[in-house]
């Protein structure tokens, strides 16, 4: 049951991974493309962790799992704010 | 039914797809920014595509693995913006 | 063998093949030095794959073991490309 | 042969590293070369993962995202004049190249060729894995650096230390950078520290699990990285005197244990019987620090100023 449950979150998370991919690609400028990569990609990797914890079982393993999703959110944030500064710098240069 | 292994690897595959898909930003740019978000979504989903490769393969360590880039996940972003002290 | 190996072992070829001709026809220097790091990295495919045994088997520690080291001195080896290459441009300009 | 999914999974990273590869090298935008190989650095750190080599996954993660980008986002920034883009092919080299290309690619074949499909026979597989008791350690990989091949790790630490003195030779350091505003500066507080953690942990780890020295002085190194980004300057670093110390302890750790050996009339790095844990664990040890010292320099791009400053003192004196 639980296996079945973790699967699902697993495969939600693909749309999440597609709309960050589909995003990037389709949106018109940089700015706009950071705000679909950050929304969906977070959300989607919280749903495929979410759904390794329920498959793989044990606990310290699902706490590394959520440690490393904490660590890309942040990492990401920050990143992504950095990209746009960087943008903004730029487009006042040129 | 389709058994778990199956599942997980259809997973995998289709995630390929996706971040094979967003690194064609990486390709046509145009800012270094554009390219450098492309980098960004790799690092993410490198680090979902290892979690998945971890359980299908059964190998731990792959979870470290995925720890180690998440941790990183900011440096080329830094590295990429830092600016230089000015010449005295 | 097994294709996975053959898979990866022609990729390794290929990556190695690319590189090569890249460094002998660039004139950037750091068009070279990614080059060379092409090529690099198609050895240790190579070598991967050879020791690859299955989807369940352990492989071979050896050739990990020769690429290990291999991955950490080939990034020194890069910064010391790109230091000579800066060094130089300094020279150039002087 | 069956064909499965797995090797649905194989081919696209395979595609997809070969397409990288070749767009990195193919354009004369040096930018989007530079970021398409970061790309490539990532991806084949997860094909390391794919083919069951999570020792290497990991090294390539932490020197893929953490050092060899952020050492070629550096370089971008110096391109002068004779660089700005990245050049036409020579037109005259080309025929000689292509032929020497065909060669080249028809011995790799022939080469991987025989290395895979002479399987039977004592590969060197089977010694390690029957010799891994004795080893000290039990992850196979730990043992064939630290203990079977360990002639062969003491060189690759003189080849890193070889490069890092060219490297402390060409020059002096890179501008440090500006202080960092307050986003990053939280990051590079948070995260450093995490670093040290975690690459003490594969150290620890390596003896029995993937990890070890190389991995975790890759990490170590990253951590370095980051802390320069947050604004290091070269005086923070420990005392030159120290550095230098710090550097060549993995060779001296090395050597020390291989000659502690021939005293017991044993050969040279042939650990004595019962130790071989122990000592595997202090050189694995030093050779981390010294690892993460000469990639963290190498970063910096030459010599810190403190280096400078010690030398023409010496002089003086």
């Amino acid at each position: 049951m639980t296996e079945l449950l973790g699967s699902l979150f697993i495969l939600a998370s693909l749309a999440f991974f597609a709309a960050g991919s589909i995003g990037l690609l389709r949106l018109p400028d940089v700015h706009a493309r950071l705000h679909a990569l950050t929304k969906a990609d977070n959300l989607g990797l919280g749903l495929l962790v979410a759904g390794a914890c329920l498959i793989g079982g044990h606990l310290l393993l699902a706490l590394k799992l959520l440690l490393v999703w904490l660590l890309v959110m942040f990492a990401s944030a920050i990143a992504a704010n950095l990209i746009a500064r960087h943008a903004m710098k730029d487009g006042e240069e040129s | 039914m389709i058994d778990m292994d199956t599942l997980l690897l259809t997973a995998a595959v289709l995630l390929l797809v996706t971040l094979i898909t967003g690194l064609v930003r990486a390709l046509i740019g145009p800012s270094l920014q554009d390219r450098m978000l492309s980098i960004q979504l790799l690092g993410t989903g490198g680090v979902a595509l290892l979690i998945l490769l971890g359980l299908l393969l059964k190998i731990e360590a792959l979870v470290d693995t995925a720890l180690v880039l998440a941790l990183l996940a900011a440096v080329a972003a830094a590295a990429l913006t830092r600016r230089e002290t000015p010449h005295d | 063998m097994m294709l996975t190996q053959l898979i990866f072992g022609i990729a390794g070829g290929l990556l190695f093949a690319m590189g090569l001709r890249s460094a002998l026809i660039r004139e950037s220097l750091l068009a070279r030095i990614l080059a060379v790091n092409v090529s690099g990295a198609g050895i240790f495919l190579a070598f991967v794959a050879i020791a690859y045994r299955g989807l369940e088997e352990t492989p071979d520690p050896v050739p990990h073991a020769l690429v290990l080291t291999g991955i950490v001195v080939a990034v020194s080896a890069t910064a010391l490309a790109l230091a000579l290459r800066r060094r130089l441009e300094e020279a150039d300009d002087e | 042969m069956e064909i499965t999914l797995w090797h649905l999974l194989d081919s696209l990273l395979a595609i997809l590293l070969l397409g990288l590869a070749w767009s990195a090298l193919s354009g004369t935008d040096l930018k989007r070369g530079v970021v398409l190989f970061m790309a490539f650095g990532l991806l084949l750190s997860l094909i390391w993962a794919r083919l069951r080599a999570p020792d290497l996954a990991l090294a390539e993660a932490a020197i893929g995202a953490g050092l060899s980008g952020a050492l070629l986002l550096l370089a971008l920034r110096d391109r002068e004049k004779s660089e700005n883009k990245a050049g036409q092919p020579m037109s005259l080299l080309r025929l000689a190249t292509v032929l020497l290309m065909l060669l080249l690619a028809a011995s790799f074949a022939l080469a991987y060729v025989t290395a895979v499909t002479s399987n039977t026979g004592g590969r060197l597989a089977g010694l390690a894995f029957g010799n891994l008791e004795q080893s000290g350690v039990s992850n196979p990989v730990t043992a064939v650096l630290l203990n079977f091949r360990a002639y062969d790790t003491l060189l690759e630490l003189a080849v890193l230390l070889a490069a890092t003195l060219g490297i402390l030779a060409l020059g002096s350091e890179r501008r440090p950078f500006r202080r960092p505003g307050v986003l990053l500066g939280a990051l590079v507080t948070w995260i450093s520290p995490l670093l040290v953690i975690v690459a003490g942990y594969l150290l620890w780890t390596g003896a029995h699990a993937p990890g070890g020295a190389f991995q975790a002085g890759a990490l170590l190194a990253a951590a370095i990285v980051m802390l320069r980004l947050g604004g290091m300057t070269s005086e923070q670093l420990p005392h030159p005197l120290l550095q230098g110390w710090l550097l060549a302890s993995g060779i001296a750790a090395f050597m020390l244990a291989g000659y502690l050996a021939t005293f017991h009339d044993l050969a040279f790095l042939q650990y004595p019987a019962g130790w071989a844990g122990l000592l595997i664990l202090l050189i694995e040890s030093a050779a981390m620090l010294s690892i993460a010292l000469s990639l963290g320099l190498a970063y910096l791009g030459g010599s810190p100023s403190g280096w400078d400053e010690r030398s023409s003192r010496g002089k003086r004196s």
